[in-house]
C-alpha cells in the first residue's frame, strides 16, 4: 500500500499535476508520525510513510496549504473526506488547488493503547495476521491488532469515501456502527450518574487546546475562547466550571458541521472521551431533525442552519427517558 | 436572641425576553397587576435567537438556578424565523446539559406573545417553584462566584 | 542500606500520611497514571511516569495570586497567602526531579517568587528509582541517572524490597520518621537491578542523543536555522508539550470577576499559543514558526545562556508520547544537530 | 511572609492631563501621599486596574520630583481605553519599579546627550530630560529631536513649550509630519530631520518612538557617523509578571522587564530579530 501511494505521489509530482504532496513522515520509532508537506521525489523517498500509524487527519492543513500557490496533493483515508468535503462545503478550502487520493484504511492503531499494556522500550513493531509483533528492549511482545486498535477505528462510521479524485485500492461502504452505543448507555444513567461521569472526565482537562486546534471543524480564524474581549478567555482550569463551559461550548460550535472524525479524542493528552459530546448531538441531530452526516455532501444545509415549522419543542428534553 | 430559622431557599431566575413579544408580555403581566416571583431577573433581548449558548452558561456560572428563554410563538417571530434557529440550538444545548448531567428542570423555552401577560406570571411561578424544589444550582456552579455567607 | 517489603507498601504510605498528605502516582481508570492524594486503598502505579509532571505540586496549573474588592474610586488589596501544610510527593522519577532545580532558578532567582517557594519550603520530594525506562526516555543526555535519581530522599526497588536513602537533611529527617518501619538488609539484589537497568539505558533507540550542538553560545547560528520552517510546519499550536513538560514555567496572570470581588490568578501558559506575545500594536511572535522556536531554543540555548549551560529539558519523554502529530523536542535536536 | 512582587500597591490618580486626543499624562501618587516607591528614569512600572487589565507603562516623570510620578499613556487597548474612561480620585494599582534604567549616572555622566523621540516615545526619554535639567551640571551639551504626526499630538507639548524651550542650557528641534496652518516650525519626518540637523557625533543618543521611526533614525545616525555604541533605545513588549519569570518579553537570552527596556544598540543586535 505505501508503495502504491508513493508512486502515485511521485507520479503526479513527475508529470507536474501537483506541486507539493501532503502526507505523513516517519519519526523516531515506528509510531511517531508527522504530518508534513513534500516538494520533491527525493524527500517523498526518504522520509515519507503510510502506514498503521499514520492516523493523523491531513484535511485541516489544507485550509493553510491552499492559501499558497500551486496545487497540492492530499492522501485522505475515507474518514478525512468527510472533514475535506465540510470543508470545502464551508469554504475554508479551494478544492480547485487540491487533487485528492483517496486511500483505503482498515483501522489505525494506537501506541498509546500498547504501552498502557505494558509494553516497554519498543523498538519495531510488526503485523502478523491479526497479531502484532514488537520488538522491545525487554525481550518480544505479542498483542492483539484488536487491542491496539484506535478507540475511533473501534467504531468506524464508513469505509467509503465521499469525494476523490481518484482511488487507491478499492472504496468500501458505509457501515452500521456501533459509535452511538455508548452514548446510549450514559443517557440510560441517571443524572447523577451522568454528573459523576462528566465531572470525573472533564475535570482532567488541562485546557491544552490540542482537541480544539486539532479539529477539522475548528477553523476560525480568532476562538472564542482566545477572545479577550469576549469574557470567557480565561485559559486556566481553575473551577469544575471552566472546563464544563469549554467542551460544552466546543462541542456546541461543531454540532452539525463534526464530521465524527475523532480527532479531539485521538489527540486528548488526557484521554478524555470528547467525541462522546459530540456524539450526542449527532445522535440528537439525527432523532430530532432527520439523519445527517456532516461532509456526506457539500450542498445540504447544516441542522443548526436550518428548521422545519413543524420541529419539535425544546420540552422534548424534558418529556424522554430517565431523569 | 438568636433566631435559628431556616431560610427557605430562594432561586435566582434569569429569564431571556425577546423583545417583541415575550418582554411585552412580561410589561403587560405588570400592568394587569399580576404577580410573579421576584426572583425571575429578566434580560431583554431583540430575539430569542439571539440567545448565545454562552449566555446561558454564563448565568448559571454566576449564580443563577434555572434559565428560561421566552420568544415569539412559532411563526410569529418579528425576523420571521429567529425562534425556529433558536429552537433548535436550545433543544440541543438542553439535551447537552442533560447528558452531561444537569437537571433538565433548570432549563426552559417558553413562547410567550405580547398578548399573554397571564402566561408570563403562570410560568415564572411553576418555574420557580420547579427550580425551588430542585435546590440551588451546584452541578454547573463556579466556586469562585459563590457568596461567602 | 534501609529496606522494606513491597507488600507492606501501604503501611509505609500511611504512616507518612499519618502527619502529611501523601501524593503518589497512581492509576486512573482510563490507564494513565496522575499524582493523587493518598488514602487507604490507593495504590502505587507501575507506570514509568505520570501524564502530568510534578511541577504542579510546586507551579499549579491555576493559582490565585491576590483579591481586590472595589467601592466606588477604591480599591482594597487582600493578600490570600497562606503558610502552605507539609506534604510529601512520593514516587517522583529523576527526570522529574531534576526539573524542580531548573524551576527553582526561574522562581527563586531574584525577586523570589514568595508562592512558589512556600510550596518548595513543604514540600518533601521522595523519588523512586527507574527499573524499566521506554524507548522515549533520554534523560541521560543530561547527565541524569534514573538509577540514582536527586530528590529529598531517594527510593529504589528490586522487585520485592523497597530501599530507602536520605539525600540531604530534609530526607534525612524524612526518613528518620518512618525508618521505624525499615530494617537493614542487603543490597546484592538491589544491585543487580541496577546493572540491568544501566545495561538497558545503553540500548535505549535515543541512549546516543547528544547535546553538544546546544547551549548558551550557539545562539545566533540556532536561530538562523532554516530548519524551523519545516519543523514547525504542521505544529498545530497548541500546549500540549507545554503543559505536560515538567520544566515549562510561563504562565500567565489573569483577573476574574466573581461579581463581588475580583480574583488575580496565575495559570499556566504556552509560548505556542497565538496570543502569547500578542499586543496591541501587534505580535513580535507572528506566526508559529516563531513560537515553535521560541519554545526550543528557550529550552536548548536561552535558559543554559543564563545558567551556567544547564539545558531546560530533562529527557522525561512526555512531549513525544503526548504531542498530536508528534513533533518533538528530540526530532528538533537531531535536525539542528546535522546543521 | 515576604511581601512578593506581584502583590501590588494602591495608587491614587489626583491629576490627569489631556496632552493630545490619544495621550493622557495621569499623575499618581500613594494614598498617604507622596510617590508609592522611587525609580531611576527609564525604568518602568505595572499599572492595573482589577478586572481589567495590567500592564507595563514607563513612568514619565523624573525621580528628582518628589511628590509624584507620572505616566503619559496612549489609548490602544482595553486597559489604556479604560484608563482614560477614569476621573481624578481613581485608585488604581501599581508595582514596580521594574526594569534597569537609563546609565544617567554612569556612562552618561558628563556626556554631550541627544534626545530622539517620535510621538508618544517621548514618555520615557521625559524622564531621563528632566533628570539631565535638574542635575544640569553632571552632563555636558543637550539637544533633543523630537517628532510627531502633527502638532496636537506632541506629548507634553506645554512642557516643552514653557520650560524646555525656555532653558537656556539644552536645545529643543521640534519637528511634525504634516505642514499644518498653525505651525511655523520644522515640517518632516524625525530620521531626516536628523539628518538635516547634522549633530556632532560626540554626543550619546537616546532614542525613542515606533519600531520603523527607531529603525530608520538608527540608519541616519549611523550614516551621520555614530557608532552603535552610542546608542540607547528602550523596548516595550507584552509582559505579564514583571521580572523576567513569565516568559513573554524573551529575547534571546534576556528578558526585556528585567534585562531591559534599556538596551544599548550593539547589546540589541546581538539579540535574535525577534522585536
Amino acid at each position: 500500500m505505501q508503495e502504491a501511494i508513493i508512486n502515485k505521489a511521485k507520479e503526479l509530482l513527475a508529470d507536474g499535476r501537483v506541486d507539493r504532496v501532503i502526507g505523513w513522515k516517519k519519526g523516531e520509532f515506528s509510531y511517531d508520525i508527522t504530518p508534513a508537506v513534500f516538494e520533491t521525489a527525493e524527500e517523498i523517498d526518504a522520509e515519507f510513510v503510510c502506514n498503521d500509524f499514520t492516523s493523523a487527519n491531513v484535511s485541516k492543513y489544507l485550509v493553510k496549504e491552499t492559501k499558497k500557490d500551486g496545487t497540492v496533493l492530499a492522501f485522505l483515508k475515507p474518514c478525512d473526506t468527510y472533514s475535506f468535503n465540510q470543508l470545502v462545503k464551508e469554504h475554508r478550502i479551494d478544492a480547485s488547488k487540491v487533487y485528492t487520493v483517496g486511500i483505503p484504511c482498515d483501522g489505525k492503531l494506537d501506541p498509546e493503547k500498547i504501552k498502557q499494556k505494558g509494553i516497554s522500550g519498543i523498538r519495531s513493531i510488526e503485523k502478523d495476521g491479526d497479531m502484532l509483533k514488537i520488538d522491545t528492549v525487554y525481550g518480544d511482545e505479542t498483542l492483539k491488532i484488536s487491542d491496539a486498535m484506535s478507540e475511533r477505528c473501534l467504531s468506524c462510521k464508513s469505509r467509503k469515501h465521499v469525494c476523490y479524485d481518484e482511488l487507491i485500492g478499492e472504496d468500501g461502504d458505509v457501515i452500521s456502527s456501533n459509535r452511538f452505543d455508548m452514548v446510549e448507555q450514559l443517557e440510560n444513567m441517571s443524572a447523577q450518574e451522568r454528573y459523576d461521569f462528566w465531572r470525573s472526565q472533564l475535570s482532567k482537562c488541562i485546557r491544552c487546546n490540542a482537541c480544539r486546534n486539532v479539529c477539522p471543524a475548528c477553523t476560525c480564524e480568532k476562538c472564542v475562547f482566545d477572545n479577550d474581549d469576549s469574557g470567557i478567555s480565561n485559559k486556566a482550569a481553575a473551577d469544575s466550571f471552566e472546563e464544563n463551559m469549554f467542551h460544552v461550548i466546543r462541542a456546541f460550535h461543531v454540532a452539525g458541521r463534526c464530521t465524527d472524525c475523532g480527532e479531539c479524542s485521538r489527540v486528548c493528552p488526557q484521554n478524555i472521551p470528547l467525541h462522546l459530546l459530540n456524539r450526542k448531538f449527532i445522535k440528537d441531530i439525527n432523532s430530532l431533525y432527520g439523519e445527517y452526516q456532516a461532509g456526506a455532501d457539500t450542498d445540504s444545509r447544516a441542522p443548526l442552519t436550518d428548521y422545519k415549522q413543524s420541529d419539535c419543542e425544546a420540552s422534548v428534553v424534558h418529556e424522554r427517558g430517565v431523569e | 436572641m438568636q433566631v435559628n430559622e431556616k431560610k427557605e431557599f430562594e432561586p435566582v431566575i434569569v429569564a431571556f425576553c425577546c423583545n417583541w413579544c415575550s418582554y411585552a408580555g412580561a410589561d403587560l403581566s405588570g400592568t394587569n397587576r399580576l404577580n410573579y416571583p421576584t426572583n425571575v431577573k429578566i434580560i431583554r433581548v431583540p430575539c430569542s435567537c439571539r440567545v448565545n449558548p454562552m449566555f446561558i452558561l454564563r448565568a448559571f456560572q454566576r449564580g443563577a438556578d434555572g434559565v428560561i428563554i421566552c420568544g415569539c410563538h412559532p411563526g410569529d417571530c418579528h425576523y420571521t424565523s429567529g425562534n425556529y434557529f433558536a429552537r433548535r440550538r436550545m433543544t440541543l444545548l438542553f439535551s447537552m446539559l442533560d447528558f452531561i448531567g444537569i437537571e433538565r428542570d433548570r432549563t426552559r423555552v417558553e413562547w410567550v406573545s405580547a398578548a399573554e401577560g397571564a402566561k408570563f406570571a403562570a410560568t415564572m411561578n411553576e418555574f420557580t417553584e420547579a427550580v425551588k424544589k430542585l435546590g440551588p444550582n451546584r452541578r454547573l456552579e463556579d466556586l469562585r462566584c459563590r457568596k461567602q455567607s | 542500606m534501609l529496606r522494606i517489603s513491597l507488600d507492606k507498601l501501604d503501611t509505609l504510605f500511611a504512616k507518612i500520611a499519618e502527619k502529611q498528605k501523601l501524593y503518589i502516582p497512581s492509576d486512573r481508570e482510563d490507564g494513565s497514571a496522575e499524582y493523587m492524594e493518598w488514602s487507604e486503598g490507593r495504590k502505587l502505579s507501575n507506570a514509568l511516569n505520570t501524564v502530568r509532571s510534578a511541577k504542579e505540586f510546586f507551579f499549579p496549573q491555576t493559582e490565585s495570586l491576590v483579591d481586590f474588592k472595589l467601592s466606588g474610586k477604591n480599591i482594597e488589596v487582600i493578600d490570600i497567602r497562606k503558610e502552605t501544610e507539609d506534604f510529601v510527593v512520593f514516587g517522583v522519577r529523576a527526570c522529574d526531579a531534576r526539573s524542580f532545580g531548573i524551576l527553582d532558578k526561574v522562581f527563586l532567582s531574584d525577586p523570589v517568587d514568595s508562592y512558589y517557594q512556600n510550596r518548595r519550603n513543604h514540600g518533601t520530594i521522595v523519588t523512586m528509582a527507574c527499573t524499566r525506562p521506554s524507548e522515549t526516555c533520554f534523560c541521560t543526555a543530561f547527565g541524569i541517572d534514573p538509577t540514582a535519581p536527586e530528590g529529598d530522599a531517594a527510593c529504589f526497588t528490586d522487585g520485592s524490597f523497597l530501599y530507602i536513602k536520605a539525600n540531604n537533611d530534609r530526607g534525612e529527617a524524612f526518613v528518620s520518621s518512618v525508618s521505624s518501619l525499615f530494617e537493614d538488609g542487603d543490597t546484592a539484589e538491589l544491585e543487580k537491578v541496577q546493572a540491568k537497568t544501566k545495561e538497558v539505558l545503553g540500548i535505549l533507540p535515543l541512549s546516543g542523543l547528544s547535546t553538544e550542538a546546544f547551549g548558551g553560545d550557539k545562539l545566533n547560528k540556532l536561530f538562523g536555522s532554516e530548519k524551523w520552517a519545516e519543523l514547525s510546519e504542521s505544529c498545530i499550536g497548541c500546549g500540549t508539550c507545554t503543559f505536560v513538560c515538567p520544566t515549562c514555567q510561563c504562565y500567565d496572570i489573569k483577573d476574574f470577576n466573581t461579581g463581588h470581588e475580583i480574583k488575580r490568578f496565575r495559570c499556566w501558559d504556552s509560548c505556542m499559543y497565538s496570543d502569547f506575545t500578542k499586543m496591541a500594536h501587534g505580535n513580535p511572535r507572528l506566526t508559529q514558526l516563531e513560537r515553535f522556536r521560541q519554545r526550543f531554543m528557550h529550552k536548548l540555548v536561552y535558559f543554559p545562556a543564563n545558567n551556567n549551560g544547564e539545558l531546560g529539558c530533562v529527557g522525561c519523554g512526555r512531549c513525544l508520547t503526548k504531542c498530536p502529530i508528534s513533533m518533538n523536542i528530540v526530532k528538533v535536536m537531531k535536525a539542528l544537530e546535522a546543521e | 511572609m515576604n511581601n512578593d512582587t506581584l502583590i501590588p500597591h494602591i495608587g491614587v490618580v489626583t491629576d490627569i492631563r489631556i496632552d493630545t486626543p490619544d495621550v493622557k499624562t495621569f499623575r499618581v501618587i500613594s494614598p498617604e501621599g507622596g510617590k508609592v516607591f522611587e525609580h531611576m528614569p527609564g525604568q518602568c512600572a505595572m499599572l492595573s486596574i482589577p478586572g481589567v487589565g495590567e500592564a507595563m507603562f514607563s513612568i514619565t516623570s523624573s525621580p528628582t520630583n518628589k511628590d509624584f510620578m507620572e505616566f503619559s499613556i496612549k489609548k490602544c487597548g482595553c486597559l489604556t481605553n479604560w484608563l482614560h474612561l477614569m476621573e481624578t480620585g481613581q485608585q488604581i494599582t501599581i508595582r514596580g519599579p521594574y526594569g534597569n534604567a537609563f546609565p544617567v549616572e554612569t556612562e552618561l555622566k558628563g556626556k554631550d546627550l541627544l534626545f530622539i523621540a517620535g510621538g508618544i516615545g517621548l514618555a520615557p526619554l521625559r524622564s531621563v530630560i528632566n533628570y539631565v535639567r535638574d542635575n544640569r551640571e553632571n552632563y555636558g551639551d543637550v539637544q533633543i529631536i523630537y517628532g510627531s504626526r502633527s502638532k496636537q499630538d506632541l506629548v507634553d507639548y506645554d512642557e516643552i513649550l514653557n520650560e524646555w524651550m525656555n532653558d537656556p542650557n539644552i536645545s529643543v528641534n521640534l519637528t511634525i509630519d504634516n505642514a499644518q496652518d498653525d505651525w511655523d516650525g520644522h515640517v518632516g519626518f524625525v530620521p531626516n530631520f536628523v539628518t538635516e540637523l547634522n549633530p556632532s557625533t560626540s554626543r550619546t543618543v537616546l532614542v525613542c518612538g515606533p519600531p520603523i521611526m527607531i529603525k530608520f533614525t538608527l540608519n541616519a545616525l549611523k550614516a551621520l557617523g555614530f557608532e552603535e555604541t552610542q546608542v540607547y533605545t528602550t523596548m516595550e513588549l507584552r509582559m505579564k509578571c514583571g521580572v523576567g519569570k513569565c516568559g513573554r518579553c524573551n529575547i534571546g537570552n534576556k528578558y526585556v522587564c528585567k534585562d531591559g527596556p534599556v538596551f544599548r544598540y550593539d547589546q540589541l543586535g546581538e539579540l535574535p530579530d525577534e522585536y
